[in-house]
């Protein structure tokens, strides 16, 4: 029994990263139907982002305390985050789609973009990896056979937390539903009145920052950062995403969770060695079921 | 031909994973090579036959992939036209660059491969680094006999075929002694960051030691998350935790674990010792072992040229003479211990078991002869 | 035997009922109007027909076939074809490959002829390409066989496609809002252009039609809708005069 | 006669490679270049068939690659290896059988391919790329626990095979049979995508609601072109297998699919000779890059100004071909072709070739 | 003579390398409404987005020549300042709702840059919500799958809701039940007679001389005739091309 019970939280715990870094893609998606392969990197830029910035105040020149330390970077990562995503909108995307380039021509651009922040982090930094510095006193709870540290509740409930305030941005404000129309007819925001790149530059704003808070948290639980370690997650978050219905916030919260079970149970019940051949046929099945994931509309054509 | 008189360089090609999933392996081995080209020509060259010749290396990426292996390989061959390759490093571009030196007749050393089919009835290429099948037993011993050992559990990386293959190896030479089962045989992949579902497995089979043939950045997380799941005992590592960014990564929590590897940092004494301190100096970390494997490789080379006793301006009589310069070598004496060759090209030389002491050092425990 | 029978054709989409109970027999030949109020289903009537929704209930019957079950194309080779509200060519390819690739359904080759460049390839595609040819001259297209439809007066393309619709040799030509968005000078073209296809080939029409100038001068025989049900029938002049439809659907045109 | 220039370029060009290999001309590291060259043309042509003909997001094209060289290299292995029990067929057959086990490759692959058509028959768009990526990641999977053909150690010995057909005739055998398949893809996208019954791809493209409705089979066409897409690439991946000599499950993982992508969108959706010129120039451009003399003479203003820091030509490549990569997207945003062919783009070439 | 609220004048627009308009000059008085008549592709469309500031590829590209609004150049200004600030709006040809909202979602994001009283805004959904009982009827559904005639009215009461004060129309009536159609065009006149400028694209010639005060005829990118509804309804050429007959 806590052999399971320890495995849920397992699984909660992984799956809050993936669903913290679905949310930023489905969010960028649910705007600009752009499935953004940088959010990954940008995800790895923010936690080398929360290593400079816990090196710096940690460092000589404040010599903070760790817990305030955590405090303060977790605004100063995120700001500083965002301007990295706000950055390549502006240079890459932008261009791209005010020359009205087709959609799948901004993803490769974005795929580019991935690459070169981590070949670029690769050539400036170095190969040797880098160690996180512990900012909280970890503490082990072990309740009747099951551990769980104090660092594993906070992600999970930062995780509720963003995705309890982004749909409520998304599904309840003005500016939500001007992102939800963006990403359906571009051509007539701004016969409504909306500044288009404004909410464009927002959403990124919103996505990068909580990139730049999952890398925060993920440095804090895998202290060891290296310039790829946010291509595989990323990926898996996407399809995370899709599986929970792109551009439906719900649908990359729950995708993400439900992903993490997926991995962590074939592992429990299944030999390990075989975890990617059944945790993706059984999200090729449930794709198979929902053609347009968990929480998906399918795009009905009035003809 | 007739190129005696003019000061002809020597060239050596690198095949290196500089970029992909292990660079940081392909920099150390760089950083190892420039410091022995360093020391060569700034002793005017390397004497061979009462004469001084320059060494020149040349680096090329793999990009730690297959076909680039081979592109690479015979881009040095063809194109640079190189006497000898040192690298790749793993076996999944070993095997194949492997196949395309024999096939174009080119030395080839490869320093840290161990899969067998690397040097298989191949006669151009050989290896630095002992093998798999003889690594396995000495895990599997030095722990019954350490930690009195009955039960052990593994885990490893699917993906990579060093690890898979040495965690099959030493799950069949521990079920061999009979002490009692390997517990939990379980795999992660290789980018994977989480390995907290299949600790909890493994925790919950209750194992006197948990063997982890993984890479160091792998490790740190993995002792890291099994503490964090209640986990006690002690961990087995293999050669891939010889890197000192594995303490600087794990810090305390893996002080105090053993694993077998090619040589000890600490305590080491000798050539080893100033091999050390040079590198440190110079990079500002203590080598890994595949740096240290890779100035050994370069060492027989050297001594496989020097064999040759002469100098050939045509490429083509220099890597013959090369390739029969290193199968007469019949024992080495590097800095990661000394070896003898057998017929395939392997080495047959010790390996050592290493403690990761308090403070954090890799000190000498063991010595495990074959 | 009929050409198309329709009986108690319902269509429910969640709470909503966008047809119901409706019906209609069409022996061959004739050139019949489907109007009403915006919302009243007749598009989705249109779309059943040509195989796109599966009725919730109801039965289609196309020259004694019953349609149940089949996928569009299916629909399509049993001698249906239509034009869309919106316009739906293939808007980067030639208005030529638009006439050829709709006769996908009788192309009489296999991928691996395709492959091969068998003889029965080239008489294939050789008659395609005569028809296609034929139907261009026939409705004064031929100039721009070669032009992509993007590219065309909006006039062009909605003649553009009802060649196409013509290309799958139909023995039903289901018309929706031909005439939206043509102006005055173009709407007169079209009334000629349909009246021709309606004289010339073996051919009937069922045609959705706002503009109640096309559809009076056309159809001889109109069906109004609302809500999904039939309200009224008949000739044009009986209709224009039904209270009914003048309340729910015609209104008076003071501005 | 006019028509049949291309045709007569394009063999004795072939010719004077083979020629050239042959008498030495050019070394192995050339000749490999063009084999790599090859294989690309095959993957991007191919994938361009779904991903810029048909309009759907392949990101998993590596995969049926993947079939194809383990498919092919096991055939390999059992005819002519000693790996697998000895040799079945007598080494002189080997130039007969060879092309034979590398369409067995192609067949598999092709039916692997249905894994992923059948879900594209309900759904599209990014929900089948989701299923393109998970199937890559499945066959990688699938083959890593398959510890008979190696697992992750990777299979090996189809070299034999290549000896073999040296043995029978000293020449330069990969690198012709590169061409052949290579001339061979081309041929068979280009006739497929010309016949009106390949246009019904385009029309599925441009809206599959009007294909379906105006009598296009829709499930039939992506069955066939899916089946052909990974066919064709996993004909590619036969003959990848018998250039390297050794396949491992890790090089046909996402990168490897995602380089596939990238040719496709450089040479523009749709386009064919867009994707042929693409395979070459970033096959090229990936080559030409490893110099590391090239990469310090082109950072030599930053090394100037940063004089510790050492660039590695590894590195620097791969921030650079994505730099160049999205540069020219930003001034060709719709690839090198856009959806033109090269005879659009100089109309005087269709005097010159009659290739359908 | 006072200066008339929008002027048009010598505009050259251009698609890529295509030259659309060729100078096209006209105004539109306050409270005025005025028809643009023409065939298709003659270029009212392009005139329209242009006025409305709309950036390329869509729209065209404005090459020379100068919009006014209120004796204001707006040219270069940003397509949603044309609306939030001059209370400007379009409803552009081809309805571009946002299928993916739902009606009401629709009549909501279009207030986004009001700044008026909610009692304004309440009073606006209503008179939407009269004019267009369909759209009451259908006010949680996605907008995608109204009919075609249901998203035309949610276009147009898209526009109303966003507090314009001039109001330009790209064939409004498309697709319209004639029944609606009319409804439709009363309430227009009902608003103008409130004060609100129009302008109208039809293309039906006589309902939009009827319904308008004065009239362009644009052909090919020039205007060929203008004047009073009245005397363009009597000018023979004009009765020939767009009155058919
Ligand atoms: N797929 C669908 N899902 C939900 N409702 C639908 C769907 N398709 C149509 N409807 C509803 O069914 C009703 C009938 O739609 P239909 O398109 O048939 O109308 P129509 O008679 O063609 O009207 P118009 O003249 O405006 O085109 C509408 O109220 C529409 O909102
Ligand atoms: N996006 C575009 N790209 C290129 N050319 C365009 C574009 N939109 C319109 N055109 C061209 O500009 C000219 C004017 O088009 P416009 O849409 O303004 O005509 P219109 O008078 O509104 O016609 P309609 O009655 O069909 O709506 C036409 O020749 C058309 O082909
Ligand atoms: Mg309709
Ligand atoms: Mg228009």
């Amino acid at each position: 029994m806590d052999f399971i019970i320890q495995n849920i939280l397992n699984a909660l715990q992984w799956g809050s990263f993936y669903a913290l870094i679905a949310l930023g893609y489905t969010l960028v998606y649910g705007v600009l139907t752009l499935i953004n392969f940088a959010h990954g990197d940008i995800f790895m830029v923010g936690a080398y982002i929360a290593f400079f910035v816990a090196s710096w105040l940690l460092g000589p020149v404040f010599g903070l305390d760790p817990t305030i330390t955590f405090v303060l970077a977790i605004p100063l990562t995120m700001i500083l985050t965002a301007c990295v995503g706000v950055t390549l909108e502006r240079i890459a995307y932008r261009p791209l789609r005010r020359k009205g380039a087709h959609r799948l021509y901004v993803v490769i651009t974005a795929l580019m973009c991935g690459l070169i922040l981590e070949y670029g982090n690769l050539a400036a930094l170095g190969a040797s990896r880098k160690k996180f510095p512990d900012l909280l006193d970890k503490v082990i709870w072990d309740i009747g056979g099951v551990s769980v540290t104090n660092l594993k509740v906070l992600v999970i409930f930062a995780a509720i937390a963003v995705f309890i305030f982004l749909n409520f941005i998304v599904t309840k404000t003005k500016i939500g539903m001007a992102m939800r129309g963006i990403s359906y007819d571009k051509f007539a925001i701004p016969l409504m009145g909306i500044p288009i790149d404004a909410i464009i530059v927002f959403t990124f704003i919103l996505g990068s920052s909580f990139a730049g808070l999952a890398g925060l948290l993920f440095a804090m639980s895998y202290p060891i950062l290296e310039p790829f370690m946010g291509a595989l997650i990323g990926w898996k978050a996407f399809i995370a995403a899709v599986v929970g219905g792109i551009g439906d916030i719900r649908g990359a919260f729950y995708g993400g969770f439900l992903l993490g079970f997926i991995e962590v149970g074939v592992v429990t019940v299944f030999p390990s060695t075989y975890r990617d051949l059944f945790a993706f046929t059984i999200l090729l099945a449930i794709l198979w079921m929902k053609p347009t994931g968990l929480f998906g509309v399918a795009k009905h054509t009035k003809i | 031909g007739c190129g005696e008189d003019k000061a002809q360089t020597i060239k050596i090609g690198f095949n290196l994973p500089l970029t992909g999933d292990i660079p940081e392996v392909g920099e150390g081995s760089k950083n190892a090579a420039e410091m022995y080209l360093k020391d060569i020509n700034s002793a005017g060259g390397l004497e061979v036959g009462g004469q001084k010749y320059p060494l020149e290396f040349i680096y090329m990426d793999n990009e730690s992939k297959a076909e680039s292996a081979t592109n690479v390989a015979l881009k040095l061959i063809d194109q640079e036209k190189v006497v000898a390759i040192i690298g790749p490093n793993s076996s999944k571009q070993a095997v194949p660059a492997g196949g395309t030196c024999n096939d174009n007749r080119v030395p080839m050393i490869s320093p840290w491969s161990t899969n067998p089919s690397t040097t298989l009835d191949r006669p151009w290429v050989f290896r630095a680094a002992f093998l798999d099948p003889f690594q396995g037993p000495v895990v599997a011993d030095f722990a019954a006999k350490k930690f009195n050992a009955k039960t052990a559990a593994v885990l490893f990386d699917v993906s990579n075929d060093y690890s898979k293959g040495l965690a099959e190896i030493f799950k069949a030479s521990w079920e061999a002694k009979g002490l009692g089962p390997v517990v939990a045989f379980e795999s992660h992949g290789t980018k994977d960051q989480d390995f907290s579902a299949q600790l909890t497995t493994i925790v919950a089979a209750n194992p006197d030691f948990i063997f982890v043939p993984d890479n160091y950045n792998q490790v740190a997380l993995i002792v890291r998350q099994a503490r964090d799941l209640g986990y006690k005992g002690p961990f087995m590592g293999s050669d891939a935790w010889g890197t000192p960014d594995l303490v600087t990564l794990c810090g305390e929590q893996c002080y105090g674990n053993y694993f077998s590897t090619h040589y000890a940092a600490a305590g080491a004494q000798g050539a080893t010792k100033v091999f050390i301190d040079r590198y440190q100096e110079a990079y500002g970390a203590v080598p890994a072992d595949y740096a240290a494997l890779t100035w050994d490789s370069i060492g027989m080379m050297v001594e496989a040229i020097k064999n040759a006793g002469k100098v050939y301006s045509d490429p083509v009589e220099m890597r013959t003479a090369i390739r029969d310069g290193l199968a007469a070598i019949k024992s080495f004496d590097g800095i990661t211990g000394s070896s003898k060759f057998d017929a395939q090209g392997d080495p047959i030389k010790c390996a050592v078991v290493v403690k990761i002491s308090d403070t954090g050092e890799f000190v000498f425990e063991e010595s495990v002869c074959p | 035997m009929s050409l198309l029978k329709i009986d108690g054709l319902t269509q429910r989409f969640g709470g909503l009922q966008a047809v119901s109970e409706f019906s209609v027999e069409m022996q061959g030949g004739e050139l019949m109007g489907l109007i009403g109020p915006n919302g009243a289903g007749k598009t989705t009537i249109f779309n059943l027909i040509s195989g796109f929704y599966q009725p919730t209930e109801g039965t289609i019957t196309l020259d004694g076939t019953p349609t149940a079950g089949l996928k569009p194309h299916q629909v399509t080779s049993l001698g249906v074809a239509r034009t869309f509200q919106n316009i739906r060519l293939w808007h980067d390819m030639t208005v030529l490959d638009n006439i050829r690739i709709a006769q996908h359904y009788r192309m009489g080759y296999t991928v691996w002829d395709s492959f091969l460049r068998t003889k029965r390839y080239r008489e294939c595609e050789k008659r395609i390409e005569n028809i296609a040819f034929e139907l261009l001259e026939a409705m004064s297209l031929a100039d721009y066989a070669q032009e992509l439809p993007k590219n065309l007066p909006y006039g062009l393309q909605r003649r553009v496609e009802i060649a196409r619709a013509m290309s799958i040799k139909p023995k039903l030509l289901l018309l929706d809002e031909p005439a939206a968005g043509l102006n005055s000078s173009d709407v007169e073209g079209l009334i000629k252009l349909v009246r021709w296809i309606h004289d010339n080939f073996d051919i009937t029409i069922f045609m959705i039609e706002h503009q109640m100038k096309v559809v009076t001068s056309l159809c001889q025989w109109i069906k109004v809708i609302d809500f999904g049900a039939t309200i009224a029938e008949g000739t044009a002049e009986d209709i224009q005069s039904n209270p009914a439809v003048i309340k729910a659907y015609l209104g008076d045109d003071t501005i | 006669m006019q028509k049949y220039t291309f045709n007569f370029v394009l063999a004795a060009s072939c010719l004077l490679m083979l020629a050239m290999a042959q008498y030495g001309l050019i070394d192995n590291y050339i000749q490999a270049v063009f084999m790599f060259v090859g294989i690309n043309i095959i993957m991007s042509t191919s994938l361009n068939l779904v991903n810029g003909n048909m309009g759907e997001f392949s990101c998993g094209h590596a995969a049926f690659m993947c079939v194809g060289a383990y498919v092919s290299s096991v055939l390999s292995v059992l005819c002519f290896g000693k790996l697998l029990g000895g040799p079945l067929l007598p080494a002189s057959m080997a130039v007969f059988v060879f092309p034979l086990i590398i369409f067995i490759g192609g067949a598999v692959a092709a039916l692997a391919g249905i894994i992923v058509a059948l879900p594209s028959f309900k759904t599209r768009g990014d929900y089948l790329a989701i299923i393109t990526i998970a199937v890559n990641y499945m066959i990688i999977s699938a083959i890593e626990n398959m510890p008979s053909i190696g697992g992750s150690r990777g299979f090996q010995g189809m070299k034999d095979t290549v000896w073999a057909m040296v043995d029978t005739f000293n020449g330069p055998w990969m690198l012709l049979w590169v061409i052949l398949f290579t001339v061979f893809t081309v041929w068979i996208i280009r006739r497929f995508i010309s016949s009106t019954y390949g246009k019904g791809v385009n029309a599925i493209c441009q809206d599959e609601i009007a294909a379906e409705i105006m009598s296009v089979n829709t499930d039939r066409m992506k069955l066939v072109t899916f089946m052909l897409s990974s066919g064709l690439a996993g004909i590619a991946g036969g003959l990848f297998a018998h250039i390297v000599g050794y396949v491992n499950p890790q090089s046909f993982n996402i990168l490897k699919s995602t380089e596939a992508m990238v040719m496709v969108y450089l040479g523009g959706m749709g386009s064919l000779s867009g994707a042929v010129l693409s395979a070459i120039l970033f096959t090229g451009l990936m080559e030409v890059l490893r110099s590391q003399s090239l990469i310090e003479f082109i950072l030599s203003p930053v090394t100037f100004v940063f004089p510790d820091w050492e660039p590695s030509a590894g590195v620097i490549k791969w921030v650079l071909i994505p730099l160049i990569l999205v540069l020219l997207m930003q001034f060709r945003p719709e690839g090198i072709m856009g959806n033109k062919e090269l005879s659009d783009v100089f109309p005087k070439l269709k005097k010159y070739y009659s290739f359908k | 003579m006072n200066i008339p609220l929008l002027e048009v004048e010598n505009l050259h627009v251009k698609y890529g390398n295509i030259e659309a308009l060729h100078g096209i000059s006209f105004t539109v008085g306050q409270g005025e409404i005025v028809t643009l008549i023409g065939a298709n592709g003659a270029g009212k469309s392009t005139t329209l987005m242009a006025v409305a500031q709309l950036p390329p590829p869509e729209a065209p590209k404005i090459i020379s020549g100068d919009i006014r609004f209120a004796g204001q150049s707006i040219l270069g200004m940003a397509p949603d300042r044309v609306v939030a600030d001059l209370h400007l709006v379009l409803v552009p040809e081809g309805r571009h709702i946002f299928g993916n909202l739902t009606v009401e979602e629709n009549l909501k994001l279009a207030t986004y840059a009001r700044k008026g009283d909610v009692n304004d805004i309440n009073r606006d959904y209503k008179r939407v919500y009269q004019l267009f009982p369909r759209l009451n009827e259908r006010k949680k559904q996605r907008s995608e799958s109204l009919s075609g005639g249901e998203q035309q009215m949610l276009a147009v009461g898209r526009a109303l809701m966003s507090g314009c004060k001039f109001i330009m129309l790209d064939e409004p009536s498309m697709g319209l039940a004639p029944l609606l159609m009319y409804d439709m065009f009363r309430t227009l006149k009902e608003l103008n007679e409130e004060g609100m400028t129009i302008l109208l694209i039809e293309q039906n010639a006589h309902l939009a001389l009827k319904f308008a005060h004065r009239g362009y005829v644009i052909d090919t990118g020039e205007i060929v005739a203008h004047g009073p509804c009245a005397t363009l309804m009597e000018n023979p050429e004009v009765k020939k091309a767009y009155l058919g007959g």
